[in-house]
């Protein structure tokens, strides 16, 4: 019986269809298969956490649909943004989708801005790339991006370079250049893992708003269960390159049929409940 | 930026102090040999006392060393001990030529490593990687003075195009000054070029494998803005720094080259001073290449500061 | 993941090691044997054979007394690699126990060490060099001691940050929490971890050292004639270029087939030792 | 109560900063703190970064010398300890560090790791050293076969109970461990926790157990102290501070912890 999917009911198409993906990797042993048949949905408006264990292929199985693998990576199966192919399309178109109909947000923020480029260029690269705009007209979106993303006193942050952030600021800056031109999806690739707790509810939040109120879609890589259960709407477990089970994120909670959720559930240690290890 | 400026003067000025002790301690530590070598192999041991006292050479080295730093530093180098001539304007006559040859080995040294270099590391573990990085082992491993020996054999005795040395100022006549200084340009600026292919192809394959390279992709740059943009830049900081090591090191070399093409720059005159043991000579212009080396690595320290905005603010 | 498999010789890996193994051997063999290998004395006049081009009975040829130039540049390489070798050590040696010495203990005993090699440093190489020389007398074992201090804050810059990278493991934090001594932390859980790229520098120093002998020779402070060395048989044969090129060509060829082969072991060895390429 | 086992007074620790030219005020990672640990019991230090958990751990460590206060293991000052009696503490209190991946030296094998701290103590000959190597590795779930492998050659798991075994071969009775398993999955980091609980019983150690990760925390604290920008804002017994936070930064920390109603009632 299929599970009640409710950003499914009324919508055309999922934002981002993922069929039957392979991704292999050629090593002197043989092919190294690290993402093996996986098929995922995500629809419009809807957060979709992918949950796995380090290995597990949730990474690159994200990267897929950016195209961004690294070197050497053989891709397999089919992925549609919208409807539109990826797979088989050229470099040049693929470039055109990227940071404007699909984003990534990715884990490191510090490594992932430029260091010697201050923030508000970047941030403002999406329109450089993808709309001709003057350097007035994107400067003045930039601003008003970093105070969507809630950073205090845009007008003059704009200038910083990266260092000048804290870690939680940076996570934001990368946010907005996501954000910027309204992609279909956004895939966040486990973007608070380096962050305070205290510093990663506000970002959780930020990225509740950004659905709520811009209507993107998100695939949210993770491997923390309680990240899953707060924020998502649609879950899939993966482990070792497959999907072992998907489903709504209560149901998975309360009621896991595979045995490796259920093993991940009860591993996870909770601040509710008493230590069980005691004698 | 202005502290960063202040503890450089300062690191400047203590590492000038101390290169120049071990300068003058490494020339003066072997006693009597200047008067030797100056009054020849029969000078009567009361020929020598007399030379020595007359050059203060029988005072305690400390001594010798305040005073000549002392008057270094208001200028006045000494007279040479063999023909008393003035140290200090023949130094001033020959250090252009010494820059010359050495900023045009340095542009050469440049123009062939960074296009080469950042080529490379886009093309990583491809045959034209594969092709640049072998050349750079082979240029590295050429000694500057068989090159120029070489370029000698074939531009001027085989094809008869360049004057084999000599130098003519730049403001007499151009192009001769230029005939005569592309060949020792050439032959420092090749070899040189061989460590700053692979520093650059180094920084840039680092750089280029860096998350925010990812993430320009990821926002869709084309890979022109990519490499110009993202990562040209942040690979300068560190060849910025290996290149004005080598440029020391090609400074140094000029001693070599200019032997050879007959240049009468600082480098040949530490060859006199050496061969003559006029310590006086020696000691000015190893003095001044120093300086001058030190010099550029305090300007590439300030200029790396500029580079790198992390390095600007932690110091604000 | 098993270890139990034992992994074919990877060829790929190796081979610039082997290339650049195989040159330096070979060298380092004539050079052992020169008495043995080298067709004539390097010292043998033979005024009748002066300047003669490469023959059957000279190789390549002879010098402007007559001398064979094979056997001077075979023998020439047992200096070469001498000073190569013990220069090397002189660095290897001092310049790994300064820098490991100052990052070890830290503070103003890092602070005055470290600040005296980058002084040491500075200077260029060849400058300090024929400085060196002038005060400790022209001879090749001057020559060797000259060039090995030239090496010392090189190896010391490379010690201090391969041990700080060191010091920073927590391994070494543990070793001091079960109460171990100075010297046993250094010896054994820095040491053994700083030593492979100190070794990799030494093979690229080693190539340096030729080339800096070879420089000094050539400008008459290195090895005196008439032993034969690269740099002084380079300089002589300037005088002959127009008749006799051999005279150029051999010992600068030699100087540069020995620091190609150098640097190809330096380069394998990094690359082998590098566990980021390890798994490729 | 008894004597406690470690004993934390008035403890503070600035960090100086700044060259010659430009002399920055002091960093202040640990400032004021006074803690004690009762034989037997677990303390957990919970905090962010830079709250100066792992600074205050490496002090009792005495790897620190704090600026201010005393630090007391076993009721004696171990900064005025020399000699044999520094030798005896060291004995006394092991650490285990958070990084599987840096906390053993790479050129080792497992036995040599584990017989370094017996070497430098002195203890057993040779052949004691190894039978209790091997049976140390059995207490803690790995086949004594794995004593001639190198680290490399471990998962992050097997390093970590490695690390365990490595911190009670001496027989101590204080262990500090700083984030032991933040670096593991969820599934090994459970079955860490639980072989760190077992032998901490079996051992009758006394442990500080320093963490950012409030779960963790809970489930192996008998009393807990939260810090934050190098203060203690509340310590106490662990299930009162989980259940009734009086501090609004220990509030603000729990409700930050993501996990929804339902899961609370599971």
């Amino acid at each position: 019986m299929r599970e009640y999917r409710p950003h499914a009911q009324g919508a055309a198409r999922p934002a981002l269809a993922i069929r039957e993906l392979t991704v292999d990797f050629q090593r002197r042993s043989g092919l190294l298969r690290t993402v093996d048949k996986v098929s995922l949905d995500v629809w419009p408006k809807e957060i979709v956490g992918v949950i796995g264990e380090s290995g597990s292929g949730k990474t690159m199985t994200a990267l897929s649909a950016m195209r961004l693998l690294p070197h050497g990576a053989k891709i397999g199966g089919a992925i549609a943004l919208g409807g539109r192919d990826l797979v088989n399309i050229g470099e040049s178109e693929m470039r055109a989708l990227r940071g404007d109909r699909i984003a990534l947000i990715p884990q490191d923020a510090m490594q992932s801005l430029n260091p010697t480029m201050r923030v508000g260029r970047q941030v403002g690269e999406p329109y450089e790339f993808h709309r001709k705009q003057s350097y007035g007209a994107i400067w003045s979106k930039v601003v008003e991006l970093l105070r969507a993303v809630k950073i205090a006193d845009p007008e003059t942050r704009v200038r910083d370079y990266p260092h000048q952030f804290s870690g939680g600021m940076q996570q934001r800056a990368m946010i907005a250049m996501g954000l910027a031109l309204d992609p279909e999806l956004i895939i966040a690739d486990e973007p608070t893992t380096a962050l305070d707790v205290t510093v990663q509810a506000r970002i959780l939040k930020l990225l509740r708003d950004i659905r709520d109120e811009r209507g993107s879609a998100i695939l949210f890589i993770t491997h923390e269960l309680g990240i899953v259960a707060e924020l998502c709407d649609w879950v899939y477990v993966m482990k070792d390159g497959k999907v072992v089970e998907d489903g709504p994120v209560k149901r998975i909670f309360e009621a896991p049929k595979a045995d490796y959720t259920r093993m991940l559930l009860e591993a996870t240690p909770s601040i509710h409940r008493r230590k069980g290890a005691k004698r | 930026m202005r502290g960063l400026i202040l503890s450089r003067l300062a690191a400047f000025a203590l590492t000038l102090i101390v290169a120049s002790s071990i300068l003058f301690v490494a020339v003066n530590v072997v006693p009597g040999s200047a008067a030797r070598s100056a009054l020849g192999i029969d000078a009567t041991p009361q020929a020598l006392a007399r030379f020595e006292a007359q050059h203060g050479l029988d005072r305690p080295l400390v001594v010798q060393y305040a005073e000549w730093l002392g008057k270094t530093f208001t200028g006045d180098f000494g007279k040479s001990f063999q023909n008393g001539v003035d140290v200090g304007p023949e130094l001033l006559r020959r250090l252009p030529v010494t820059l010359e040859l050495a900023i045009f080995a340095f542009i050469i040294a440049n123009l062939i490593a960074l296009p080469l270099g950042a080529f490379a590391a886009m093309r990583h573990q491809r045959a034209a990687d594969k092709g640049i990085s072998l050349l750079a082992s082979l240029l590295g491993a050429v000694p500057n003075f068989w090159l120029a020996t070489l370029l000698v054999m074939v531009l001027t005795l085989h094809f008869r195009l360049l004057p084999p040395g000599g130098y003519t100022p730049f403001t007499v006549n151009p192009v001769m000054n230029l005939k005569q200084m592309i060949m020792p340009a050439l032959s420092l600026g090749i070899v040189s070029s061989a460590l700053l292919i692979r520093i650059m192809r180094t920084a840039m394959i680092e750089v280029l494998s860096s998350d925010y390279i990812r993430t320009a992709r990821a926002k869709g740059a084309k890979e022109g803005v990519v490499v110009m943009r993202h990562a040209i830049r942040n690979a300068m900081t560190p060849y910025v720094n290996v290149a004005a090591v080598e440029f020391g090191f090609l400074f140094g070399s000029v001693v070599v080259i200019e032997d050879i093409f007959l240049l009468p720059g600082i480098g040949s005159f530490v060859l006199v001073g050496i061969i003559n043991r006029d310590y006086p000579v020696l000691l000015a212009s190893a003095l001044t290449i120093t300086l001058v080396v030190l010099i550029i690595n305090l300007i590439v320290d300030i200029v790396v500061g500029r580079l790198d905005p992390r390095r600007v603010t932690r110091h604000q | 993941m098993s270890t139990a498999i034992r992994k074919p010789f990877n060829w790929r890996r190796w081979r610039l090691v082997v290339t650049g193994g195989a040159i330096v051997g070979t060298i380092l063999l004539l050079a052992i044997l020169a008495p043995w290998v080298a067709p004539y004395s390097p010292f043998d006049l033979n005024v009748a054979q002066m300047l003669k081009g490469p023959s059957a009975t000279h190789l390549l040829g002879t010098d402007e007394l007559g001398r064979d130039v094979l056997s001077r540049v075979i023998h020439a390489a047992r200096l070469s690699m001498m000073v190569a070798v013990l220069a090397s050590l002189v660095g290897l040696v001092f310049g790994t126990l300064i820098g490991t010495l100052a990052a070890y203990f830290g503070g103003i005993v890092d602070l005055i060490l470290m600040r005296l090699m980058e002084i040491l440093f500075s200077f260029p190489a060849i400058l300090l060099a024929i400085v060196l020389m002038a005060s400790l007398g022209t001879s090749i074992f001057n020559a060797m001691i000259a060039i090995g201090i030239i090496f010392i804050p090189g190896f010391a810059r490379l010690a201090r940050a391969t041990a700080e990278s060191v010091l920073r493991q927590q391994y070494v934090e543990q070793a001091r929490a079960i109460g171990m001594s100075h010297t046993r932390i250094l010896v054994r859980e820095i040491l053994p971890n700083i030593l492979a790229p100190l070794l990799v520098e030494a093979a690229v120093a080693f190539s340096y050292a030729v080339l800096l002998e070879s420089a000094l020779s050539f400008l008459g402070l290195g090895a005196q004639p008439p032993d034969p060395s690269w740099g002084n048989m380079l300089n002589t044969g300037r005088g002959f270029m127009g008749v006799a090129p051999w005279l150029s060509i051999v010992p600068g060829a030699a100087i540069f087939l020995t620091v190609f082969g150098f640097n190809m072991l330096g380069d394998g060895l990094r690359d082998a030792f590098d566990p980021q390429l390890r798994d490729e | 109560m008894s004597e406690p086992v470690v004993r934390i007074e008035n403890v503070s620790k600035v960090f100086r900063q700044g060259g010659l030219f430009n002399r920055a005020p002091g960093f202040k990672a640990v400032s004021n703190v006074s803690l004690s640990v009762a034989k037997n019991r677990t303390l957990g230090i919970v905090g962010e970064s830079g709250s100066g958990k792992s600074t205050l751990l490496r002090m009792v460590l005495r790897l620190i010398q704090p600026s201010e206060g005393r630090i007391l293991v076993n009721g004696a000052e171990i900064w005025s300890l020399r000699g044999g009696e520094l030798k005896a503490m060291r004995r006394q209190v092991q650490p285990i560090f958070q990084n599987p991946a840096s906390s053993f030296n790479p050129r080792q094998t497992i036995r040599a790791i584990l017989a370094a701290p017996l070497e430098v103590h002195g203890i057993g000959s040779a052949a004691e050293r190894r039978e209790r190597i091997t049976t140390l590795l059995r207490r803690v779930g790995l086949d004594p076969a794995i004593e001639n492998r190198l680290p490399h050659q471990l998962s992050g798991g097997q390093k970590q109970r490695i690390a365990i075994a490595r911190a009670v071969i001496l027989g101590p009775s204080v262990v500090l461990a700083d984030e032991p398993t933040s670096a593991l999955d969820v599934s090994v980091q459970a079955q860490v926790l639980k072989l760190f609980a077992d032998i901490k019983y079996d051992f009758g150690l006394t442990t500080i157990f320093v963490s950012h990760n409030l779960a963790v925390i809970r489930e192996v604290s008998d009393e807990v102290a939260v810090m934050r920008r190098g203060e203690v804002v509340e310590q106490g017994e662990a299930d009162r501070i989980f259940e009734d936070p009086q501090h609004d930064y220990t509030r603000e920390l729990l409700a930050a912890v993501p996990s929804p109603a339902f899961m609370a009632s599971a």
